[in-house]
């Protein structure tokens, strides 16, 4: 066990910190002067300078880890596995659109990871050369309103053969990203057989937003937040017809496909999110030590001195179980660290949000409100707690792989894993 | 003013009798049966006329009639102003009875103004009530009382932490007949409200006097120039408007001598006549929200299913379920016990009470209310619920009137000063008001 | 049994009266006037007689004669059985006026045995009250009455998870005209102590019944034959000896027909009995010794130094301080509010507020007494404050009566029946008794 | 960073596992039989087999790290870095006395170090020697009951010189070990100059427990233990006459060895516990199994699966940090490792707490009692969140450095660290 970083992770820490240093912090000013100018869904022109920027650097889909069978000299990524990648990732997520700068952002992440490994050399073509550029943006359709999309079987959208077409038709919310101007195509997950077997019914679809049928009722705040211009919308699916092609893999193989996407998303999100807990650690302690309450700083009454204590330390034990859950999705594949990764999904947030609320706590009125983007990040984070399975699923995955070394092996010898 | 043992951990009898009086009954049952018969109906017509209205810090054509329309009948029924205490005997409702009128005050959000008991226009008027000279009386206390305008409390800087309101530091100097004001505040709630027309106004008047006699309390009319509102505080994203939590700059602002209340140097006095009963009407209104929440939870577990059972067996939510309804009844008595306590032994004695349950329920509240987003999936932080809503209030409320911890340390040191018979520091009550 | 609301969340004004009555103060002076000139010397005396003794399961010589004449003195003044209703008007201390009395009986260790108050025998001489024979009464309950003998309420089972009564396996078999009991129980509290003479011993008499009337209660006098005290069992350590918590064999223990209470499968029907009063009493007891942590935990922290301050003011403590002076203050509320549930509904219908306070208090203390072994260092968990007894103590009532969980299983699904209207399962109360 | 262990840590991992699996797990009622035999303060005889056995399997004094300039051949452990014992300590922590097997227990381990470092060639003679041959047991005298001995500076038992001897009066407690009959000698903390500078006022010293002046007042239960054969003593030192050359290092350098002794006693005590909690976790798991209630399973009841996911979290979490913590201690050194070191310091004990505290819940009145272990562990656990400085010192240590970033340097770079 080793836990320092290889030296080429190493430098592409120092390349990632020396960008955001350079570029990205000193524009976050601009990002939203820009932003408050041009209107809430539209995009601020200094993060299109950014990205060019951070592309001529070479810091540029840093994301997408190497994959012999599928890699080409067109397709591929920065060559970084999931855990050289994992510390690049928090560190863009001091920003909240920092990953963008580096076409690194969700969702499109997941989808052009699904379509380097499944897509067909017509979708990639069509889709994945322009989000490996950075020209579009795109979306992923898959929670619905009316059921517990967390039992991912209950997906009800349907995707009906009809000649040389698929016609979807069915709702979905918490389609992030539709918001952007940019954003020009969305997976959708739907049903295209009810009647095959629970977990062959579902399949995914490509579907270009501009798809007569395809109807944004509304972007859905968060907290008070729209999320401008990436956005969270609502969207209807009524008689949407595409192309019989434009399916992913075939028919039925939805599951397959999702499977795929959730590891290395979660990775990511927890990154960010430990970024953005780094972020809350320092403004607290910056605060606490700027002000005066009751003859001292406030950093001296000691009930913050034990905030801050446990605040790194919970950062710390988190941020090693995230990379050891990225070392493990590049040593042992996505299958082998679920559990790790079911661990973090439920961790990082939780952390995060802890110190975020002292950090709130700290700041007084300054807090909730926007000057120091705090309310913002425990909006967006408290998000992370609810999407992509909450707690209470992953939680339950944990035990239930707890219970089964003892459930299907009553002999299963006191702790041979402990230590492993 | 020394200090005396405010009885917790002691078993003054008076303290454990939280029915509410039988004089006060009337008005309650009076109180639920109008907000139910005449605020809600409004309220419906009011949201629907309000829907599409183009400048947030407005009120739509229509809206203020229907409500003033309303508030004209709380009146002809005698449904107003029960905040104040009777002016010829001092007396009012006790402050148990009206806890548990808050309680149903809190189910609607025009229920408060309707019966012109709505914050922070309770305070300010109580304060012109017990210190204004008649002429402010006269200027201010009528349109108040009759509920023709509306008004803020300016305390809150942004420079500085205002739990120890010793740091405010907006400047009032005397120049001839004026007072000269220049400074920045923020957090002013109501002050976005186009009625809004008045502001009792915290200032340094005196900055070589002792620590606690340096503030004053002066009126400030809305309209003054160099009174300048820059924005309002978003709170989570959410402006409430037009309500508002207005961020004000006093830019050599000019006002007569005669608007400063009580005196130069009596800020902190003021103060104490205005903490103790707002901070529990929040914290009854914050139970309604936390019962809100609950109920939501319940309904939402039991409606829906995954992995083939209800989701209120799944994930540990039954235990979650119970430790709400174990915390809402606990916080429901230590609210309706700090509200005896003003009762019996008065605002100043009773203050570690009031902190005590400022210290416990807006935070709890927050938990229950977060528990609920959970069970609620994406739909718990949408608009769909009001649970969002009802989390960034609730959270605020842990910073507003001091937050959590400054009445922690109000709480612990009344328990070691029963050791060392200490006094307490008086500063440590005052803060910005919601 | 249909279910009724139990009124939480409700506004039933009788709930929110928690003075205790006029009636009761008298007896609750004298009480407390009793336990400092009378019990406390005479527990200092009793403890300096016991601290050599070799075997911890006897007393020592003279103890019991102090106990005895100390008891002899109660009897006298009249303080004796007061936990038990008047035989012949049924009527009784109220519930709640003996929760302030048990809030004064906890702070010594030997008052609530002293009156003849103490658990389980208060349980075992009520339910010998309400549906003993004549026989019975004149064999067990009129000793038990005078204090001359003792005794236990054997029911939990190591094999199995008690908090579900159902599963009670011990059997008894009726063999001509005796019972033969076979089974096995542990932590029958009381009968490592000489003086207990007779067990109260749930079994199963009627495998074929349906589930809630299998099993029933019959009197084991100790010394039958085949009854095989194995060992106390520890707690955290302790044995708290000589009352003990024993494991006990039923081997071919015969008792005659007659020692059956009330009849065959209704077990279930005399446990309902015993539960509630019992849970709140030990909830009170609790909170003196949450007050008893926060004092040691607050002097503590005044009068050692470290990094040149007052501990208080290091480790967040003053913050601590004051969350577990809320928590204390909110407990003992729901706790008299519990107990006037049981009064003014009875036990059947108050049982989910019995249950919120179950759930709530000993989880809660436990938190408070760790916070104040924290403050004392090393000194904490030794012997040289009562700190490490009581949260062993504590900790341990998060299991009797039923572990946490099945009360707030209780409490969540009388929050679920608020919108289902189903029945609860009866089952879900009964349980080992400490 | 790399997640795996090397190839040598997991062959030791694999014979220390397979070392209890086969001799430690099997005889622990053993133990408990012989020890209720012999009584309290006898040591059983399977112990002293076992350590023979461990002896000749090369599984001993493991936990001894090479010291280029103090290994010798005579002097020198089993050649594991800090890193590389951690696991194994956890491996021994799932049985109470599982380290003494191995010669690995403290606070023998600690005084080990303290004399390969810094003791003369007399001293590594007469202790060294048949500590490390696993002859004799020793004890540490720092704690004493009249001061907060949290902060050391209070420390008050005097060494004063006399001639060729130093005479040593004072009051200590939390002498944990003395109560063991191999117990032979302890080192002593105390002052030989009240006047010096703060940190150079203590010195230690080595105090042969029978050496006349040594009076054991009682042995000090933790909750209801005595944790016998081992204890905790109170000891008077009443004109304790010692050879001046018994003192270690030189006058007012107590502070300097006590540094050095810290950082390893800490892991140590951290792994074992987090094989404490392994083992809690297990037993939680298997009686969650193995009960029903109300008709199902109580592994099925909801808020167990809740309370078993974040049990593995939590003890993932902080198993990784204490090997990082370890990992660092022998890269840059105890000092540079000192915040890592009071993070798990804070977060093991209150990790394992919280599980064993749910074990205990799960397993009803079996659970506070000495049935399953559970109570005990939990009391000797709970002592470790006092012992070594309380958590509240060690969480103002952690606060304290996250403010030296910005106090002494304002224009600290935003998060330079986050990701390091």
């Amino acid at each position: 066990m080793d836990f320092e970083y290889s030296p080429k992770t190493k430098d592409y820490i120092e390349r990632v910190d020396a960008f955001m240093q350079a570029h990205v912090f000193p524009n976050v000013e601009t990002y939203e002067a820009q932003h408050a100018e041009i209107g809430r869904w539209a995009v601020p022109p200094i993060l299109e300078q950014l990205k060019e920027k951070a592309k001529s650097e070479g810091l540029w889909n840093l994301f997408l880890p190497p994959n012999a069978e599928h890699d080409t000299p067109e397709y591929q990524g920065a060559g970084l596995t999931n855990a050289e990648y994992a510390p690049l990732s928090e560190l863009m997520g001091r920003v909240e659109w920092g990953s963008e700068v580096f076409n690194c952002s969700a969702p499109d992440t997941g989808n052009m990871e699904v379509l380097h490994r499944y897509g067909s050399e017509a979708q990639k073509a069509q889709y994945l050369r322009p989000l490996m550029a950075g020209e579009i943006r795109s979306a992923f359709l898959m929670t619905e309103p009316l059921v517990a999309s967390s039992d991912a079987t209950n997906i009800e959208t349907s995707i009906t053969r009809d000649g040389d077409e698929y016609v979807i038709n069915g709702r979905k919310w918490w389609s992030s990203g539709v918001g952007d101007p940019r954003c020009k195509v969305a997976i959708v997950m739907g049903k295209t057989d009810p009647s095959a077997a629970r977990h062959q019914q579902q399949s995914q679809i490509l579907v270009p937003l501009d798809t007569p049928g395809v109807k944004i009722l509304r972007m859905l705040p968060v907290f008070g937040y729209d999320d401008a211009p990436h956005g969270h919308a609502e969207v209807l699916l009524d008689n949407v017809r595409v192309p019989a092609d434009n399916l992913i893999l075939g028919e039925g193989r939805g599951f397959e496909i999702a499977q795929g996407r959730l590891g290395p998303g979660r990775i990511h999100h927890c990154m960010r999110t430990i970024g953005a807990a780094e972020m809350a650690l320092e403004k607290m302690t910056r605060r606490l030590l700027s002000r005066l309450a009751f003859g001292k700083p406030v950093a001296e009454h000691s009930i913050w001195e034990q905030r801050l204590g446990e605040a790194r330390t919970d950062l710390e034990m988190t941020r090693l179980l995230t990379l050891k859950a990225a070392s493990m999705m590049d040593t042992v594949g996505n299958k082998g660290a679920k559990d790790e990764i079911a661990m973090i999904k439920v961790a990082a947030p939780r952390m995060a949000l802890k110190i975020l609320d002292d950090a709130i706590q700290a700041h007084g009125g300054g807090g909730v409100t926007s000057d120091f983007g705090l309310a913002r990040a425990y909006a967006s984070i408290r998000t992370l707690r609810l999407a992509d399975g909450p707690d209470e699923v992953h939680l339950r995955a944990i035990a239930r792989s707890e219970m089964k070394k003892y459930r299907e092996n009553p002999n299963y010898p006191t702790h041979a894993l402990a230590a492993e | 003013m020394p200090y005396t043992d405010p009885n917790i951990g002691e078993m003054n009898e008076d303290l454990f009798d939280l029915r509410m009086s039988e004089d006060a009954r009337p008005l309650f049952e009076h109180v639920k049966r109008f907000i139910e018969e005449t605020v809600e109906p409004m309220y419906a017509e009011f949201s629907a006329l309000g829907k599409d209205k183009s400048d947030i810090w407005s009120y739509a054509p229509g809206q203020l009639d229907v409500l003033e329309k309303a508030k004209d009948k709380a009146k002809a029924e005698g449904l107003w102003n029960f905040f104040l205490p009777d002016a010829e005997t001092g007396e009012g409702l006790k402050n148990l009875d009206y806890a548990y009128i808050a309680a149903e005050l809190g189910k609607n959000p025009l229920a408060s103004e309707t019966m012109n008991c709505s914050a922070p226009d309770t305070g300010n008027m109580e304060v012109l009530e017990r210190v204004g000279t008649a002429e402010q009386k006269e200027r201010w206390l009528k349109p108040l009382l009759a509920g023709e305008i509306r008004s803020a409390f300016a305390m809150t800087e942004p420079g500085i932490p205002s739990s120890d309101a010793k740091n405010v530091s907006t400047e009032a100097k005397l120049d001839g007949d004026d007072w000269v004001i220049n400074g920045e505040k923020f957090y002013i709630s109501g002050a976005g409200d186009p009625r809004c027309k008045i502001m009792i106004t915290m200032v340094k008047t005196s900055p070589d006097a002792p620590a606690h006699k340096q503030q004053s309390q002066i009126l400030v009319p809305i309209d003054t120039p160099g009174v300048k509102i820059l924005d309002g505080m978003q709170v989570f994203g959410n402006y409430d408007a037009p309500h508002g939590h207005m961020h004000i700059v006093f830019d050599n602002v000019r006002v007569p001598k005669e608007n400063i209340l009580l005196g130069e140097g009596r800020g902190f006095e003021i103060s104490q006549l205005r903490l103790g009963p707002g901070r529990i009407h929040h914290c009854m209104r914050s139970l309604g929200a936390a019962e809100k929440a609950l109920e939501l939870m319940v309904i939402r577990g039991m409606g829906r299913q995954a992995f083939g059972r209800d989701l209120i067996k799944l994930g540990g939510n039954l235990e979650k379920v119970s430790r709400a309804r174990i915390e809402i009844e606990a916080m429901r008595m230590m609210v309706l016990k700090a509200a005896k306590a003003m009762d019996v032994l008065g605002n100043a004695e009773a203050r570690v009470w009031i902190s005590m349950v400022k210290a416990m329920v807006p935070e709890r509240v927050c938990k229950i209310i977060d528990e609920a987003i959970q069970i609620h999936g994406a739909t718990g932080v949408s608009q769909w619920t009001p649970l969002a809503q009802m989390y960034t209030s609730q959270r605020t409320l842990r910073l507003a009137d001091g937050p959590d911890e400054v009445h922690h340390m109000v709480v612990g040191r009344a328990e070691t000063r029963k050791y060392t018979g200490d006094e307490e520091d008086p500063a440590m009550a005052a803060v910005w008001r919601k």
